[in-house]
């Protein structure tokens, strides 16, 4: 096992929970690990080949039982760099971004290490079992970090529901995986599956599995992914979690987990079942209209900031689920960079909510106002993540959403002088979506920043500089995405034609 | 000049505004000077590379996927380069003008970063040479105009304003980018010289109208939203809430003008559907003359020049619509020297007056300030259309297109001349003539140095503008020959029209204290906001609380909630089965053993 | 043609029922053991039936043993409801319910 | 009227006897009348095997049985002086459940068995009946006779510690 970035990158967090368990100062391990993981992130960016293969594999063969061989293995390629980059910028930003004076402090920075460790380790993971085994890692610490760091009245409540909610979305998923791998079993009849994604592609495009198994597997792994991630019936977890939860916890699990539902389903579904995934097309077309469109509007009604924020954040999954309803490189390529760029306006948009709790004591629009003026950093941070998060070219959202829109357009249809194919309509939908998102982000900005000042109190006083650092931090990546996208986006173009060979048209 | 130095035409800004924020903010006297320096240097480049005619220069290909790739080209033709001087010229004035007008703002630097933003933006839209560079800077102007507006955020009003200008905005995007897709959806390329080259090579030709309509619309969406045609001009009005330089650069000059610019840039495209120039042409008619209407019964002096932008806007369309791009741009250049003008006059008098806005609460500035008036008297006759004046010039040539054409807009183009010569000497008459209605204004003192010289730069373009030879170079020097020999209808009707316009004016407002005119509908903005406030914000406000309850209520308590009661239900319901004491044991042991027999029996 | 085996298995099966019936229905501890007692009586008579028509003495050996344990039972379980009568006085059935849920 | 009749009549006396008394039991007011009524029922069901010679377990029933056994309960029952059931019967839905209970048992034994119906008597006993029974017993099933015996043992050890006066947990000297 030769020192790779990638072991860099699981083994820092990891280590540093270990650290934890002994009296070493919580924030110290933190920082410490989450700037190796973006140190492992950078070496493994830097040493990327154009060709976009996956890269540094590595692994060991981990079980073999009931038909199926598991093998630990890690590897990086085009598609999944972003979301690994992303994964350890944000990381660091949850660090900085959490108050000295948190309550048990080492305890919290451990949840905060397991979940980057685990969002880390499902990016990286080359196997099917061990991408699951990974999120699961993660989703455990976000529970905790949710009901004992969380804030609001109805905690407890909230906790439960998220933690039932997402179970029940990851049985869901584990049953697309049994399925799947039996039915790639039953399809082409070798006795023992290798879960390893490369193989698992080869089989499945040597041995496709009959079309109804296709569909009903692929149905299973949309609505197991579907609830991690927020599609539209499934989502009302998470707007509820993010008003409740500590902002660092909001900004990784927001920001870097909630992407992983997207990730699989690209990984998993459409490499191994790409009829499947044809079948699916329109239902995921309606229901991602729903996330735009219904969720769109339900959060111009928004009367909490954090509500606020876990709205749009649902929304913008809508986009992310158009690329891949998609499927052509193109729209998937701008999956990659709209996951990019929204995990770290999310990340960012929580921050500043959580500076704004702290220095306020509340999260209601209608009494706050007027922090601008007290707080400038506070106003200017959230105005320009709030506009990134609305697509302002210029920042990373936008250059991911114009590939998803242009991705879409005609995918799945001849373009010529006939009606417009279905997904045409989703485009259109979509871009109407625009419009909500900068109505609801404008108007929190107004109320909560602007006008002359609300009904409480806001404690001025200079904001600690590791909030700064970890802000401008994600604004300096929003603005590198932004200015000059062709680097992330040749890289996961590449990767992408190479992991789905001919399925992306 | 190396083609090269064309890129920092877009560099210096944007480096300056990110100096700005991140850097500068605490130092005003410094980012004042980067930002005026940056403006003057674009402006010196831009003269020096149109004088040497560098070539464009090499497109960089800012996102790529497989197949599909945006570069960041630049298009340099007659019609860029005459925009590009405006555009920088102007700029550079008003940011001297800013520099004045702006000095005891805290705000300052963020006022400069803003501005650098906005030129960044500006010059991205006049050089871009593919339609997704377009929308890109489009949002950027967009942004930038919000920022702007709302710069003085502490006042609700501004807020508000703001948001409005970036929906509104953003509405128009909507439209703008269903164009941009469709055009490349089935022309496949996003470039303006390709685009052509197809279009020249018939590649609409065998296309059904209805399609290349749509398309053309959706683009002229874009120019809608940003140049406030009618549906959209509600924003425009309410940006006034910036501060003057804000308005005069960003909603007189160059901003606003950006929707007719990408009108004549992506004119080889419209003209394919006849029906969408007469949409296009009856839309800018529309807008003159309701705009026009309107202004003249405003009291604000920033609201009569706001709508009268609306309205030159209007007729920039119409002329657009007509077929006669030459005539909108040569229009657009002239509107670009005298509104900045007469906007920095107004700010002028405002910075003198202390920000005092009502024009009826002026009076008798002819005297107290003596430039201000020349110059803002040069600014209004060049508007209203005066013969000699460039004013005059774009405005006959437009109504000369209508004339060709024999359109009914000939008639609509005259009466809105009618109702801006007009509104003009009416403003003329209550803010400058007469004697101060206020102690403000007859303590009202000259303003300094540097904001007067502007005044004056604007004021000679703005007269001598006509003659410079923009329209030939517009039209290309063939086609210059033959356009004096037009005949004497339209120049006579036009200039009837002005004298008519500006006597009426005078008489009518001459000492008045106050406005002889009820026309209450025509003060209240013919009730647009009202409505679009009972119909589309209503609507949106509706649309929003009910899918939040339906979200709220169906799934998450029905659903989510529900299956976890029903679960609960069933559990309750089978807790009997546990609890029924020994006897119950016994008796369901025997129940059992019934069953088992009985199947057992029976099989 | 005496009694066939139908009908000692019907006397057997018809004692066994009014034996389950009583242990199901009666609340009283003591009854309802006796009544467990009735069951395994029909049990041993139906076995000593077969024996005799089957020809084979194996079945009344096992019956040999079944008495015997049956015996061992009743001591036993008579020796819990004394246990238990004198923790709880009482012999009801339905008060002996710490067990339940 | 020959044998068989005479057959009929003792089966017919023995076997209402015998369900009669079992009824008693469950329907009994005082405990006291249902133990006396189950002697009753053991001794009509080893009348029954009397006339199906199977005289040993007969002698073995009433003895072991009817004998002991019910004295047994009616000692215990002495010793804790019950009086006669005071609670209210069964509710009648319970009865009624019981009764569709051991009337579907019944329905279905008797469908079970019916092939068996017809066959006339049990065969001859043979002569030597309990010789033999006592060769199987000690011959062939030595082992469970001896592994009965042992449980006969560890019984009455058990009874005798349940009983003490400590009662079943010995430590808590209750009276």
């Amino acid at each position: 096992m030769s020192v790779s970035p990638l072991l860099v990158i699981i083994g820092a967090p990891l280590l540093g929970v270990l650290a934890l368990l002994f009296r070493v100062p919580g924030r110290l391990v933190a920082l410490g690990s989450t700037g190796l993981m973006c140190v492992g992130a950078l070496w493994a960016a830097a040493c990327m080949p154009a060709a976009g293969g996956m890269q540094y594999r590595q692994g060991f063969d981990w079980l073999e039982a009931g038909g199926i061989r598991v093998t630990m293995g890690l590897g990086v390629d085009g598609f999944s760099l972003p979301f690994v980059i992303l994964t350890c910028v944000v990381a660091l930003a949850a660090v900085l971004a959490t108050p000295r004076n948190m309550p048990r402090a080492a305890e919290f920075y451990a949840c905060l290490l397991l979940i980057a460790a685990g969002a880390a380790g499902s990016f990286l993971a080359t196997d099917l079992v061990f991408l699951y085994i990974f999120h699961e890692l993660a989703l455990v610490p976000t529970f905790l970090g949710i009901g004992i760091w969380g804030d609001g009245p109805r905690r407890v409540f909230v906790t439960f529901q998220t933690v039932v909610y997402l179970m029940a979305g990851s049985m869901v998923l584990l049953a697309g995986i049994l399925g799947l791998l039996w039915a790639l079993r039953a399809a082409s009849g070798v006795a023992v599956v290798s879960t390893d994604l490369v193989a698992l592609r080869d089989l499945a495009a040597a041995h496709a599995p009959g079309m109804a198994a296709q569909r009903w597997v692929f149905g299973f792994l949309l609505i197991g992914f579907g609830t991690l991630v927020g599609l539209f019936p499934f989502h009302t977890w998470a707007p509820r979690a993010y008003a409740v939860a500590p902002a660092p916890i909001a900004m990784l699990h927001a920001g870097v987990l909630k992407k992983f539902g997207i990730y699989g389903l690209i990984r998993v579904g459409l490499a191994v079942l790409p009829s499947g995934a044809d079948a699916w097309r329109e239902w995921l077309l309606v229901l991602l209209l729903g996330n735009i469109l219904v969720i769109g509007w339900a959060a111009v009604q928004q009367k909490q900031l954090n509500d606020m924020l876990g709205y749009s954040s649902v929304m913008h999954m809508g986009y992310l689920f158009l690329g891949v309803a998609a499927g052509t490189n193109l729209g998937l390529t701008g999956v990659a960079l709209l996951s990019v760029g929204h995990g770290l306006s999310i990340a960012g948009l929580f921050a500043v909510s959580g500076m704004v709790l702290e220095r306020s004591g509340t999260l209601a629009m209608g009494q706050l106002g007027g922090i601008a003026s007290r707080l400038p950093t506070l106003g200017f941070a959230f105005s320009v993540l709030g506009l990134a998060s609305i697509g302002l070219p210029g920042l990373a959202n936008f250059a991911g959403e114009i590939s998803i829109l242009f991705g879409s357009w005609g995918a799945h249809g001849d373009l010529s002088w006939g009606p417009m194919p279905a997904l045409s309509w989703g485009v259109v939908a979509a871009a109407f979506g625009l419009i909500l998102s900068a109505v609801y982000m404008l108007r929190a900005t107004k109320a909560v920043f602007f006008g002359p000042g609300g009904s409480v109190e806001v404690e001025a006083g200079p904001i600690p500089m590791a909030w700064r650092a970890s802000v401008f931090i994600l604004i300096g990546c929003l603005l590198v995405v932004g200015m000059a996208p062709a680097g992330l986006s040749m890289a996961a173009s590449s990767g992408l034609a190479e992991w789905l060979g001919g399925v992306a048209r | 000049m190396p083609g090269a130095l064309w890129w920092l035409l877009l560099l210096l800004p944007i480096g300056s505004a990110l100096l700005i924020t991140a850097v500068l903010r605490p130092y005003r006297v410094a980012s004042a000077a980067v930002s005026v320096f940056s403006a003057g240097a674009c402006f010196m480049l831009a003269v020096w590379g149109v004088a040497s005619g560098a070539a464009a220069p090499e497109p960089v290909a800012w996102l790529r996927a497989s197949d599909w790739v945006v570069m960041v080209a630049m298009m340099l033709d007659p019609l860029a380069e005459v925009m590009l001087l405006v555009v920088t010229g102007v700029g550079f004035v008003i940011h001297v003008f800013s520099l004045g007008y702006m000095s005891d703002d805290p705000g300052r630097s963020r006022f400069f970063g803003g501005l650098s933003l906005f030129m960044f933006s500006m010059t991205g839209i006049v050089v871009s040479g593919n339609l997704v560079m377009t929308f890109i800077f489009w949002e950027l102007v967009g942004v930038s105009s919000y920022l702007l507006i709302g710069f003085w955020f502490e006042r609700p009003s501004a807020a508000a304003a703001a948001n409005k200008a970036f929906i509104v905005n953003r509405i128009g995007d909507f439209g703008f980018l269903l164009g941009i897709l469709a055009v490349w959806g089935t022309l496949g390329d996003l470039g303006f010289g390709p685009l052509r080259a197809k279009i020249e090579a018939g590649a609409l030709d065998t296309a059904p109208w209805l399609p290349v309509f749509l398309m053309a619309l959706g683009l002229f969406c874009g120019a809608v939203g940003k140049s406030a045609q009618v549906p959209l001009h509600v924003w425009l009005p309410d940006a006034m809430e910036g501060p003057t330089p804000v308005s005069a650069l960003i909603h007189a000059a160059t901003m606003v003008a950006a929707g007719v610019y990408f009108l004549c840039r992506v004119f080889f495209l419209i003209e394919m559907s006849v029906p969408a120039l007469d949409v296009i042409a009856w839309t800018g008619g529309a807008t003159a003359l309701v705009a026009a209407l309107i202004a003249v019964r405003q009291d604000d002096i920033k609201r009569v020049l706001a709508y009268s932008t609306v309205s030159q806007l209007g007729y920039m369309v119409m002329a657009v619509g007509l077929a006669a791009p030459a005539a909108a741009m040569f229009h657009l250049c002239t509107h670009a020297f005298f509104k900045a003008l007469l906007f920095l006059a107004a700010g002028s008098v405002i910075h003198a007056l202390h920000h005092q806005q009502d024009i009826w609460k002026m009076g008798g500035l002819r005297t107290a300030m003596p430039v201000t008036f020349w110059t803002f008297a040069a600014g209004a006759l060049a508007l209203a259309g005066c013969p000699g004046l460039s004013g005059f010039f774009s405005k006959e040539a437009i109504l000369e297109a209508a004339h060709e054409t024999a359109s009914p807009l000939l008639w609509l183009g005259l009466l809105t001349a009618f109702l801006t010569a007009f509104y003009m000497s009416r403003l003329a008459m209550v803010a400058f003539f007469g004697e101060g209605r206020e102690r403000r204004a007859r303590e009202a003192k000259e303003s300094p140095a540097v904001m007067v010289v502007p005044l004056v730069v604007l004021a000679v373009l703005s007269v001598v503008g006509g003659g410079l030879g923009i329209y030939g170079v517009l039209r290309g020097e063939a086609a210059a020959a033959d356009a004096e020999g037009h005949g004497w209808l339209v120049p006579a009707l036009s200039f009837l029209v002005f004298a008519a316009g500006v006597g009426t004016g005078a008489w009518l407002y001459r000492d008045r204290e106050r406005d002889p005119l009820r026309l209450g509908a025509l003060r209240d903005k013919l009730y647009f906001d009202e409505v679009y406030g009972a119909t589309v914000v209503a609507a949106n406000g509706r649309l929003a609380q009910f899918w939040d309850w339906f979200d709220h209520f169906v799934i998450s308590s029905l659903f989510v909630r529900g299956t976890g009661l029903v679960a609960g239900g069933v559990g309750n319901a089978c807790r009997f089965l546990q609890g029924v004491g020994a006897s119950g044991y016994a008796f369901l042991f025997a129940a059992g053993a019934a069953l088992l027999l009985l199947w057992a029996a029976v099989r | 043609m005496s009694p066939g085996l139908l009908h000692y298995l019907a006397v057997s099966g018809l004692i066994f029922l009014i034996g389950l019936a009583g242990v199901v229905v009666r609340r009283n501890i003591i009854v309802v053991y006796m009544c467990l007692e009735l069951m395994l009586a029909a049990g041993v008579l139906a076995m000593v039936v077969f024996s005799r028509f089957l020809g084979q003495t194996d079945g009344q050996v096992f019956v040999f043993f079944i008495i015997t344990v049956a015996a061992a039972e009743v001591a036993v379980g008579l020796a819990l409801i004394v246990a238990l009568f004198r923790a709880r006085r009482t012999t009801r059935l339905d008060e002996l319910n710490t067990l339940r849920f | 009227m020959d044998a068989t009749f005479f057959e009929w009549v003792l089966f017919w006396t023995l076997a209402v006897g015998a369900v009669g008394f079992a009824l008693l039991v469950v329907a009994g007011r005082s405990p006291v009348s249902s133990a006396l009524s189950l002697a009753c029922s053991m001794v009509f069901g080893a009348g029954l095997m009397v006339q199906l010679r199977a005289y040993f377990i007969a002698a073995v029933q009433v003895l072991v049985y009817a004998g002991a056994v019910i004295v047994l309960f009616l000692f215990i029952i002495m010793l804790m002086d019950l009086r006669a059931e005071v609670g209210r019967r069964r509710g009648a839905l319970g009865l009624l459940a019981v009764a569709v209970v051991c009337v579907s048992m019944a329905v279905a034994g008797w469908r079970a068995l019916a092939p068996l119906a017809g066959g006339g008597g049990p065969p001859p006993a043979a002569p030597d009946e309990v010789r033999q029974f006592g060769r199987l017993l000690f011959a062939d099933n030595v082992l469970p006779l001896e592994v009965t015996g042992v449980l006969l043992l560890v019984v009455m050890v058990g009874v005798v510690v349940l009983c003490r006066p400590g009662g079943a947990d010995g430590e808590r000297g209750r009276p």
